[in-house]
């Protein structure tokens, strides 16, 4: 029997259609199907100046936009040779950083409501509040930040707002250990992501799947790390990565990311030097071609920008993670029960927006 | 279990962190980008917030004001307003700011499109700190300038350089920006009172410079009428009198002159030539 | 807090620590810069259609190829060279070509191939490489249904993200908006 | 004075009052006419209409004592939900009394949405599965007693049925059978692997159920709530029969369908489970009556294990019993807010392999107690 789980489905975060065969409640096949909400993006911005891009790379992924921007701009720096002022690679850092926490304690709560557990949905999505009004007081605006700028930051930091952010990491970690109480104390929960969709790790190099699916089925590999952009080579922080290639273990690779986020916040607000956020970008790009790699929270995010000498680009590429790892969804469901599939799929962390563009 | 422990303490310890919206409000800081506001009097109508617009929600409409005259101010549509922020941060004399009122829902969607004088709110401005910084730079009125070359000694940064123009007799004073310490001595030292200290905001935005083609210039003068910032002057070429029927020489041909200090890169220059003398390399007709 | 942590692992120990995720680095001649051993040997085995390489910046290196030889290369590259990961398939329309860019990321030696193939505008096809990365199966189909590129052998080429009945490929730089 | 007393009073009060129209009118009418009237008042009089008229009014008031239950259950569960999560829960509704108008203005909301019958859905089915669940769950509530004086399964002197238990929990074992029927007439496949999952989850759980309801019953001697109230008088079962209570409570919580076993349902794979195709009060009464079965299974929990109305004389009988009934369910949403759901191999894993193994011991306990003449009744 094929169900259509989707494209208006609690399971299905956001808007996207997973046709799942069953022979009673166990998977034999899957099919994902996307583009509900395909906008066209690549086409938009071929048709908008450098700048006027930044807001739109923002509504790319609801859960992330800070890092889709911040994306934007580090490629069509590297497409425009322009220098990015110290204090703004630490601002960003900083920024991103907080995304990163916010973006998993968003899907922790999706997560959790997924599970049936209402308890951890509401706890996350309350501690997320925290780092939303804190970048809303950086940047102005709660969810579609447009903050990054080619060349920079658009805004310097408010004053005491780096103490009120390493208030907030203090107050995230006391958080996290709820959560590892909250989660891991539950055998329930333990009984539904143990050993559920796994991943092993030549299928996930195949499929390209990439982020914390990637590291939870062994493969150490973090941009942050091995191809640092921005000053993430000047930050002490470590790769978290699991060997097991299940739900778990994804579940564990975020949270264990998320204490790391709190550790390079704490480090990148030390270490900020003083100096000017921005610099002036030129208008027209040069010929050529631009290509930026980052560590999303959901894996990783490329964009591949061609100029062609006036101030709109020729094309602009978006990779985004979600729309390979989804690809890779069908190898993770067959064989599990009906019930997994929310395990499974809650677990890859779905963004639509970005999966469409 | 430590589950229920957990709720315990939530239970009894806990304060509601939701807000009962109607009777309390998040406090939002002073970057929050709502709805938008308009200084008459500092806004100049170039239209740079026109051209940074993705959305293309804004317009400029001509409007008779009894205290400013006839002026283009600029108007929103607030249905298409993406509330990116970019027409504040790109408006060269900080007229423009986004305020921190969100509550803009209603019933129609023609009540989102807020004319100029909607959206004037020339006290705002006052309540508002500034993030871009200011400061103040000598101004060239190019019609009372003499060429008489004092400013350029006086500068201890030596940062003018008189620059003759082309065709026309004449020199001007080029002030680079970027030396100026707005030690305002070329303004006292000006005997016709040419140079005028302006306060100026910074730009992160590099916006386009017209060009003249000298060739293709008739001196019809719209340029400079359309110029919202006045740096485009007409000046006479000697020379290039023509010589009438009668055997006298007629006006002298006019050329623009730009003052590169003042322009902040709107193209309405550009658009208001007929006859393509003025090309701004990267924008459209 | 760290003994913390420990304790919620399931089977003890931080798992970054854990071997098992280490990779396997490539075979590599002694002394010899990852960057230039990929570059070298590319061009020794496919050096009639290597039509340009260079080293773009450290980890990125840029090779152009004639797009006959494109899968026997990408075989060679997961199989010898360690790029086991595809990252992107971007297909972008030049006013005289289209040009197939592959990102191919290594993570043995953390390297970022480009890898350019020029198709002319008349005949938009080229060989399939979704059997050899199961990634590129998707970004395949992406490329067709949004600039039309014809990929041969493919296992499922339909449209993707656009509706099965449209009859444009809204990529494409006459197609106006 | 019990139940039927106090209605019985009533009636006959209200009976006498009529009959005096319908004697007054045989008086005054032509005997043709004041016969027919004369009979009508001695059939109003007689002693069956009597007790059906009582049955009738004390049926009405134990619903509506339920039903104010279930609202005041809904309301709690909301707003001790709120309180857990750190948020008001309802607030303006009522705002005098804690946003507790607050269900009545939903239910009004749910009266005047449209009921949509699926095109291609068997109507006789889909319309009859409400009615069977919600008739079903009203009729636990009528074998058990609030105290000994507030009950309707009783004779005209106040003596209980004494089979009682048997009847709640047959009348508590219809309800999968109308799961079933929504999920089967509603012609969508989620409704029907709910409905599937429920008859499966049902089964599994009503045997360790009825195994622990069979140690209380032995350990009471009586198959009736007075007697087995009674028979706790000394001692709640809950101390001697502590892993049966255990069990119980996990049974009740997967026979009304709350979080942890709430598959049938499960908002997150199956929409909303067997009720997907259910629009406007048809859902609502759906929902109030899952409530109302929690009521029952607390009330059954307390009559059972907790030692039913006992209690110190200070506050009424029924009072007693409504707060422990109100105990177990505010356990019971508890474990249903904190705890994710599981899997549907894993619930009845969880029901044949750890819990009828524990109903049994919990039976061998209840057996050596009473060979032991510790219990005796």
């Amino acid at each position: 029997m094929w169900i259509n789980m989707g494209p208006q489905h609690p399971m299905t975060h956001g808007l996207w259609n997973l046709r799942v065969k069953v022979d009673g409640e166990t998977i034999v096949d899957a099919e994902p199907e996307v583009g509900y909400l395909h906008r066209g993006i690549e086409k938009i911005c071929e048709n908008r100046t450098y700048p006027q891009i930044i807001p739109l790379a923002d509504r790319l992924c609801y859960g992330s936009s800070l890092t889709w921007s911040h994306l934007y701009c580090m490629t069509v720096e590297d497409l425009m040779g322009v220098e990015v002022p110290e204090r703004a690679e630490y601002i960003r850092v900083v920024t991103l950083e907080m995304q990163r926490l916010a973006s998993h304690l968003m899907w922790l709560a999706a997560y959790a409501v997924d599970l049936g557990m209402m308890a951890g949905f509401i706890y996350s999505m309350r501690d997320r509040e925290v780092l939303v009004d804190l970048l809303q007081s950086l940047s102005g605006s709660r969810l579609t930040y447009n903050y990054p700028r080619i060349g920079g930051v658009a805004h310097d930091l408010p004053p005491n707002w780096d103490r009120e952010a390493l208030r907030a990491c203090n107050y995230i970690e006391t958080r996290l250990k709820e959560y590892e109480d909250l989660y891991e104390g539950s055998k329930i929960f333990m009984m539904r992501n143990v050993d559920v969709g796994l991943l092993t790790k030549e299928d996930a190099l195949d499929l390209g799947v990439t982020g914390p699916p990637l590291r939870a089925s062994g493969v150490r590999y973090d941009m942050r790390k091995d191809r640092p952009y921005s000053v993430y080579s000047d930050l002490d922080f470590e790769v978290c990565s699991r060997p097991e290639g299940d739900c778990f273990a994804r579940y564990r690779v975020r949270i264990d990311e998320m204490w790391e986020s709190c550790k390079i916040i704490r480090q990148a607000i030390q270490r900020m030097p003083k100096g000017k956020w921005r610099t002036v970008a030129p208008r027209n790009a040069p010929v050529g071609t631009g290509l930026g790699r980052v560590e999303d929270p959901r894996g990783e995010g490329m964009m591949y920008v061609v100029g062609d000498g006036s101030d709109k680009p020729y094309r602009l590429k978006i990779r985004s993670p979600i729309f390979i790892t989804v690809s890779a969804a069908p190898s993770m469901l067959v064989g599990y029960k009906m019930a997994d599939v929310v395990a499974i799929m809650g677990g890859l962390d779905m963004c639509i927006g970005e999966c469409d563009r | 279990m430590r589950t229920g422990r957990q709720f315990v303490r939530s239970l009894i310890l806990g304060r509601p962190n939701t807000v009962l919206y109607p009777h309390e409000k998040l406090v939002l800081p002073q970057v929050y980008r709502g709805k938008h506001t308009l200084d008459f009097k500092k806004c100049i109508g170039c239209g740079n917030c026109l051209n940074i617009c993705p959305n293309e929600c804004m317009w400029l409409e001509k409007i008779e004001d009894p205290e400013l005259g006839k002026i283009e101010r600029p108007g929103v549509d607030l249905g298409r307003c993406l509330f990116c922020g970019f027409c504040a941060e790109v408006c060269p004399t900080v007229a423009l700011h986004l305020t921190t009122e969100f509550e803009l829902a209603d019933r129609e969607r023609e009540s989102f499109v807020l004319s100029p004088k909607d959206i004037r709110d020339d006290a705002f401005a006052s309540t508002f700190k500034e993030e871009r910084q200011s400061r103040k730079l000598p101004y060239l009125d190019l019609s009372k300038c003499t060429s008489c070359e004092k400013c350029a000694e006086e500068c201890p940064e030596m940062c003018i350089a008189m620059m003759p123009i082309e065709k026309v007799d004449k020199k001007k004073p080029e002030i680079n920006l970027a030396k100026c310490t707005s030690c305002e001595k070329c303004i006292t030292a000006c005997p016709e009172n040419a140079l005028v200290s302006t306060e100026v905001y910074e730009s992160y935005f590099e916006t386009p410079e017209p060009r003249l083609l000298l060739s293709k210039c008739t001196g019809c003068s719209a340029c400079a009428r359309a110029c919202p910032t006045d740096a485009i002057y007409m000046m006479e070429m000697p020379g290039s009198e023509k010589t009438l029927k009668d055997g006298k020489k007629g006006k002298p041909k006019k050329r623009a002159v730009f003052v590169f200090e003042k322009c902040v890169g709107c193209g309405r220059c550009f658009k208001a030539c007929k006859f393509g003398a003025i090309e701004m390399p990267g924008v459209k007709k | 807090m760290e003994d913390y942590r420990g304790s919620c692992m399931r089977e003890g120990g931080r798992s970054n620590q854990d071997p098992t995720g280490n990779i396997e680095r490539a075979p590599l001649t002694i002394g010899e810069d990852p960057e230039e051993h990929v570059l070298r040997t590319i061009n020794d085995e496919f050096g009639k259609s290597v039509e340009g390489s260079e080293r773009v910046r450290a980890g990125l290196i840029r090779a152009r190829l004639a797009r006959d030889s494109l899968y026997d290369a990408c075989k060679l590259l997961r199989d010898d060279l360690g790029f086991e990961h595809l990252s992107m398939i971007s297909a972008v329309d030049y006013p005289d070509r289209f040009e197939i860019v592959y990102h191919i990321n290594s993570y043995q030696s953390n390297i970022m191939l480009e890898l350019i193939v020029k198709l002319p505008k008349d005949d938009p096809t080229v060989d399939s490489i979704s059997s050899i990365w199961g990634g590129a199966n998707w970004n395949e189909r992406e490329s067709y249904d949004l600039m039309g590129i014809v990929f041969n052998d493919h296992p499922k080429l339909e449209r993707i993200l656009l509706p099965k009945d449209t009859m444009y490929h809204p990529l494409r730089k006459d197609f106006r908006m | 004075m019990n139940l039927f007393q106090f209605c019985n009073g009533i009636i006959v009060w209200l009976v006498e009052l009529v009959n005096n129209l319908w004697y007054w009118l045989g008086d005054v009418l032509p005997w043709y006419f004041g016969d027919f009237f004369t009979g009508i008042g001695d059939f109003a009089g007689s002693h069956g209409h009597i007790v059906v008229m009582t049955i009738v009014l004390e049926s009405l008031m134990v619903i509506i004592v339920a039903l104010i239950n279930v609202l005041n259950f809904i309301w709690l569960d909301r707003k001790l939900s709120g309180r857990i999560f750190d948020f008001y829960g309802p607030y303006y509704v009522g705002y005098r009394i804690g946003g507790w108008l607050q269900n009545l203005a939903d239910g009004m909301k749910l009266f005047v949405k449209e009921i949509i019958v699926p095109a291609k859905a068997d109507k006789l089915g889909f319309l009859l599965a409400p009615v069977i669940f919600v008739g079903s769950s009203f009729l636990i509530l009528a074998t058990i007693p609030l105290s000994p004086n507030f009950g309707i399964a009783t004779n005209e002197s106040g003596e209980f049925v004494t089979a009682g238990v048997l009847f709640a929990f047959a009348a508590f074992a219809i309800a999968p059978f109308s799961i079933l029927l929504a999920g089967w007439s509603s012609n969508n496949k989620f409704t029907l692997i709910g409905g599937m999952r429920s008859a499966a989850q049902m089964m599994s759980y009503e045997i360790p159920l009825l195994l622990t309801v069979a140690s209380v019953v032995l350990l009471a001697g009586s198959f009736s709530f007075v007697g087995i109230v009674d028979a706790q008088h000394d001692i709640w079962f809950a101390i001697p029969l502590f892993i049966g209570l255990v069990v119980f409570l996990v049974c009740i919580a997967a026979e009304v369908e709350v979080t942890p076993f709430d598959l049938p349902e499960a908002e997150a794979e199956l929409v909303e489970g067997w009720t997907t195709e259910y629009s406007g009060m048809r859902f609502g009464l759906f929902m109030m009556t899952s409530y109302l079965r929690g009521y029952a299974g607390g009330a059954l929990a307390t009559a059972l294990f907790l030692g039913g109305w006992q209690g110190p004389s200070l506050i009424p009988d029924e009072i007693w019993f409504l707060i422990k009934a109100y105990t177990v369910f505010v356990v019971i949403e508890w474990m249903r807010w904190s705890l994710p759901r599981v899997r549907v191999d894993q619930i009845l894993e969880l029901g044949w392999k750890r819990l009828l193994p524990l109903a049994v011991l919990n039976l061998l306990i209840a057996a050596t107690f009473k060979t032991m003449g510790w219990f005796s009744g």
